[in-house]
């Protein structure tokens, strides 16, 4: 493992009941690159992304086999705070789930989580993620206004905005533009290729076109199995494998 | 031909009988109630004025008003709520957050609903003996409190547990994502959003609470002397109302303070409806 | 049903509890306790079965407790600040409640039985004269005690074999363990004489008998002639009327005795003296003499063992 | 830190949840505590079916006999009352009434429900005995005016449950019926009705539970007679009414039956509890 290694997916298997779901993957997620996971639905994207935060936890009869590193460190480890490692590692789902509070309450909501009461501290952070997700401008005025006011495509930014607030190493995305129309998709495309700076990003991304806009590393997987892992350029262009290429041809999925 | 006929026509004929007797029913039904609200209240507010509401009973009630009962039930509701609102939503939250589907669950369900079926008289019983007599709390609010707030509990818990459930799962997942821990989860997020339903249901509990009668009387006893301390014994409304009306004291007090339980619920009603209505228009709004 | 899980589970805990019931429970209550937020100093205060100094709960007799209240609302005006708590829960009730301490002051309106009276103290405060009550439209006016007897054994069932309307009686008693039945029992049906009708309606309360009377014209029942009214009209009793003075002449038999009880060997102290005095006072009684008992006789002295 | 906090508030939550299962338990034990000896010492038999309770007896009688079947009558006479009207304003809230008035009868019920029990006997006793005195005779003071009122008590229950159940109906039956040209009625009757039957059923049971379990209104309207009612038109009395009436006035033995009789209601009303159960469990799964 090197050392621009952020995440390692080590012989990685997951279960729900006697289901296998993500079977014996192997796969590394480089520092400061987008990493795009991709394949047909039901092939254990998914919950790939929702293990490398620990969200599988809340679910009943989830297991897991292997290991997931975090900056070398398995994220399963019995010492591991879990609380601790989703503030590190943020989570953006398909659907732009606003919590049903102002704007600013929810950028502020993760900073408060962590214990940040002081009133100064919070305003400077919710200025900077939504500067960060480019939608200060719009949002400034509207601050106090309900959450659940907002356009969709502004919902999904405040919810990108909100995990960025917590200064997270790693930002997860589960087809974060699976809801939205072009423009917005757009925006958060861009603003992505912007956090690249900051953060690690691994995305399970709406469609083909959008995984090969934004990869700089893409992986297929196929009904729970990592079929190929490659530079993301060449994996479009070049596939080695003929599932994939099978799938990026749209011949099936 | 003729046959034919007859199974044309004699479904139509049967289903007109069949609603007429079922529109019959349904406004009986709605008759009935609207005939013991307007009995009670018409022979009722007559006699209701402030000096009844505001001053204490004389011979027994024949005279004056109900403050003394009005005060008691107040507390005796409201010490009730005290102690079953915490432990009915903490049991709620427990069961729906911080478990999955067991043997606990199973046995605090099937607990939950053997207590919403036990009959008031059966708590009556066991209040006296446990907390009047055994734990020597005397005829008081407390144990009237106490036993009223076993009896409300499975209203709360169930209550509660809806209003939850009806919580959409991804905020749970949202907050866990921003590194929230399940205690700061639920009071951040689920507990504020299933407040409408939350209090409904404490609502509801409230009215039971203030019609409840057999079990006040063997707890909280059926002196009718201001409450002092939560030691004391008191009489609420309702027992009030039972002694007037059946020892014969005073229809008109009794009818009184019929009209004013009347009233309180439909105020009650009127209120959990009201919360029940906002909250499924603020659902909706949120989609 | 033994092998349903949570049955056997709930089992458990009730064989967990029986082994060490009171530890357990008690805790549990501690537990309410401090929910409820309840100092538990005032609850060990109470635990003692003794008033405070400002509170005397008086508890027993329902025929007594509306005499003991309107004594209680005059006492409660001259002595502000000071509770004087009545609870009508019946005679032997009342007594249990005295003798394990949940009372200061038992209230019983039939006489105490030799087990009580090791126990505790009478004192009496007012005679009765039960009134019999039958419907102001019924046209009977007299019954003969032995008439009476029967009619309350079940044997007369109707008004036509007293003379009146040819309908069926309708019954009205008190329950077992009320002091009026206690005390009707002994005045009219005799000792060991029959039993009263069990197909007897019953009521919880004078006041719930008479109003049963007051609506049914052929009802007949037995209340204090305190709490006589219009609606009702007491009958003679082998030609004599329920009155004061009739009873105090000795020619109305139908007399039962209102006690006070206290624990022996305790007598009693502040508030429930207090109490207890200004029922026996001349103002005290004058209000019962009112309200249509019968003075205690003089002899009647409180707690002189 | 945080972890040990969130653990401890994970077991406090245990503990409060597990309160209720220790409520139960306690108000099982006390309640089985004061009332079993008695019955043991009277043997099950005699308490169960002696119809004599007279408690001033030398040494006491104290048979349950009658006052259970005057729970019997009484119970089932307000199931004749309630379940017929409450199935019939389910199905009519349910499937016949125009918007407008559905959204009335819910308030409306959930108002029924409301309302103080005390206040039903007190309208009953105001109302319908005297009625019942003057034009079907007896004393008004009944087992038939209890059971009427019970039965207008016990619609809530019904009413609701049953409703929820014939909502829960796939709205496919209904069309498949309908398209087989089956009239609405048939379609009710046919096809709602027995596809709702396990909540209906349910909702009976519980209705059954509380009018069996209903004391204050009973207490005010049945006479509490100690007789087996032969007539609906006879006094009677419940085993709740018994208790409620002699609780107060019972000391010694005579308390001890009337925990008795408590166990023996509580023992029913678990039964009952655990049918109604066992049937709406029945319904979920099918």
């Amino acid at each position: 493992m090197n050392d621009d290694t952020k995440i390692l997916v080590e012989e990685f298997s997951a279960f729900y009941g006697e289901n296998e779901v993500v079977k014996r993957m192997t796969l590394p997620v480089r520092r400061h690159e987008i990493l795009a996971l991709f394949g047909p639905a039901g092939g254990g994207k998914t919950t790939l992304l929702r293990s490398m935060n620990r969200l599988t936890d809340n679910t009943r009869h989830a297991r897991h086999h292997g290991r997931i590193l975090v900056d070398g460190k398995d994220i399963f480890a019995p010492e591991v705070d879990v609380v601790h490692l989703r503030r590190r590692v943020g989570m953006i789902f398909a659907l732009p789930v606003p919590l049903p509070m102002s704007v600013y309450d929810n950028i502020a909501y993760g900073p408060r989580m962590s214990g940040i009461r002081a009133r100064k501290r919070l305003d400077e952070s919710v200025e900077r993620s939504l500067n960060r997700a480019a939608m200060w401008d719009e949002m400034k005025d509207r601050l106090a206004e309900s959450a659940l006011h907002l356009s969709g495509g502004q919902q999904q930014r405040l919810s990108i905005a909100r995990v960025l607030a917590m200064e997270p190493e790693v930002i997860l995305l589960d087809e974060p533009t699976a809801a939205l129309d072009p423009i917005s998709t757009l925006k958060i495309e861009q603003m992505l290729l912007n956090l690249k700076a900051q953060c690690t990003v691994v995305i399970v991304p709406h469609n083909i076109q959008q995984a090969a806009r934004l990869a700089d590393h893409a992986a297929f997987v196929l009904m729970g199995e990592l079929v190929e892992y490659s530079d993301g350029r060449k994996l479009f262009t070049t596939p080695g494998d003929k599932r994939t290429e099978d799938y990026i041809t749209g011949r099936f999925g | 031909m003729t046959a034919e006929k007859q199974v044309r026509v004699w479904p139509r004929v049967v289903q007109r009988i069949a609603f007429a007797l079922i529109w019959t029913a349904a406004l009986a039904t709605l008759m009935v109630l609207a005939f013991i609200v307007l009995y009670v209240l018409r022979l009722g507010l007559p006699h209701v004025d402030w000096r009844f509401l505001s001053r204490y009973p004389e011979a027994m009630g024949r005279e004056g008003g109900i403050l003394p009962a009005i005060v008691g039930t107040v507390v005796l509701t409201l010490a009730a709520v005290a102690v079953a609102a915490p432990l009915g939503i903490g049991a709620a939250v427990f069961l729906t957050e911080y478990t999955w589907e067991s043997r606990v669950t199973r046995a605090v369900r099937f607990g939950a609903e053997a207590l919403a079926g036990v009959p008031s008289i059966i708590y009556g019983l066991f209040g006296f003996i446990f907390f009047v007599t055994y734990l020597r709390m005397g005829w008081s609010i407390l144990s009237g409190a106490l036993t009223l707030a076993i009896m409300i509990l499975p209203t709360i818990i169930r209550t509660a547990e809806e209003a939850i459930l009806t919580v959409p799962r991804p905020y749970r997942d949202v907050s866990f994502g921003l590194g929230a821990t399940r205690w700061q989860m639920v009071t951040s997020v689920v507990l504020p959003t299933a407040l409408p339903g939350i209090v409904t249901g404490i609502i509801l509990a409230i009215g039971r609470s203030v019609g409840e009668t057999a079990a006040i009387i063997f707890t909280a006893g059926t002196a009718l002397t201001m409450p002092t301390s939560l030691l004391s014994p008191a009489r609420t409304m309702s027992v009030h109302f039972f002694v007037l009306a059946i020892e014969g004291i005073s229809l008109e007090k009794a009818y009184a303070t019929g009209a004013i339980l009347i009233l309180t619920t439909l105020l009650i009603n009127v209120l959990a409806n009201w919360l029940v209505v906002n909250a499924v228009r603020r659902h909706a709004r949120r989609g | 049903m033994i092998t349903h899980p949570v049955l056997s589970g709930a089992r458990q805990v009730v064989t967990l509890a029986r082994r060490r019931c009171r530890c357990a429970s008690l805790s549990v209550a501690g537990i309410l306790l401090a929910l409820a937020g309840v100092t538990a100093l005032s609850g060990c205060a109470r635990a003692g079965g003794r008033a405070a100094a400002t509170r005397v709960t008086v508890a027993g007799s329902t025929s007594v407790t509306p005499f003991a209240e309107q004594l209680a609302e005059e006492f409660m005006r001259k002595r502000p600040g000071v509770q004087v708590n009545i609870q009508g829960i019946g005679s032997s009730a009342g007594i249990q409640a005295t003798e394990t301490g949940a009372a200061d002051v038992g209230m019983s309106s039939r006489a105490l039985n030799q087990e009580e009276v090791r126990e505790l103290h009478p004192v009496l405060v007012a005679l009765d004269a039960m009134a019999i009550i039958a419907h102001p439209d019924n046209p009977v006016r007299n019954v003969a005690l032995p008439q009476l007897r029967r009619i309350f054994a079940g044997e007369i069932r109707n008004w036509r074999m007293l003379g009146g309307r040819d309908a069926p009686i309708t019954l009205v008693n008190r329950e077992a363990g009320s002091g009026a039945r206690g005390a009707f029992e002994e005045l009219v049906m005799g000792k060991g004489g029959s039993p009263l009708d069990y197909r007897s309606i019953r009521q919880g309360s004078q006041g719930a008998v008479r109003a049963v009377v007051e609506g049914d014209p052929n009802a007949v029942g037995y209340v204090s002639s305190g709490v006589l009214t219009p609606g009702v009209r007491a009958l003679h009793v082998d030609g004599v009327a329920p009155t004061a003075e009739e009873a105090v002449a000795g020619r109305y038999k139908l007399v039962r005795p209102f006690l006070f009880v206290l624990r022996r060997g305790e007598a009693p102290v502040g508030l429930a003296r207090d109490y207890i005095g200004y029922v026996l006072s001349k103002e005290g009684q004058e209000t019962l003499v009112h309200s249509g008992l019968i003075a205690a006789p003089k002899e009647a002295l409180p707690w002189k063992d | 830190m945080e972890g040990l906090r969130e653990r401890l508030i994970a077991r406090t939550l245990l503990v409060v949840a597990c309160s209720v299962v220790l409520a139960l338990a306690i108000i099982t034990y006390f309640i089985f505590r004061a009332g079993l000896p008695i019955i043991f010492h009277l043997g099950l038999d005699d308490f169960l079916f002696s119809t004599r309770w007279m408690p001033a007896d030398e040494g006491g009688s104290y048979g349950i006999g009658a006052m259970a079947l005057g729970s019997l009558w009484v119970t089932l006479g307000a199931l004749v009352v309630g379940v017929p009207l409450g199935v019939a304003v389910a199905v009519f809230s349910a499937e016949l009434a125009p918007t407008w008035l559905a959204n009335l009868i819910r308030p409306a019920i959930q108002l029924l429900a409301g309302i103080p029990s005390v206040i039903y006997g007190f309208v009953g006793l105001m109302v319908l005995v005297p009625w019942v005195r003057q034009h079907l005779g007896g004393p008004g003071l009944c087992v038939f005016t209890a059971a009427i009122v019970l039965g207008i008590m016990i619609l809530p229950n019904i009413i609701s449950i049953s409703e929820d159940s014939l909502r829960a109906v796939p709205p496919a039956y209904r069309q498949g019926a309908l398209a087989l040209g089956a009239t609405r009625w048939q379609t009710i009757w046919g096809v709602l009705i027995p596809a709702a039957r396990s909540g209906i059923m349910a909702s009976i049971i519980l209705g059954m539970g509380r009018a069996l379990g209903e004391t204050m209104a009973v207490i005010m309207m049945i006479g509490n007679s100690l007789q087996v009612p032969r007539s609906l038109l006879d006094p009677a009395t419940t085993l709740t009414s018994n208790i409620g009436l002699e609780m107060a006035y019972a000391s010694g033995q005579h308390r001890e039956a009337l925990f008795a009789t408590g166990v023996v209601l509580f023992a029913f009303i678990m039964i009952l509890n655990l049918i109604a159960n066992v049937v709406s469990r029945r319904r979920v799964q099918a």
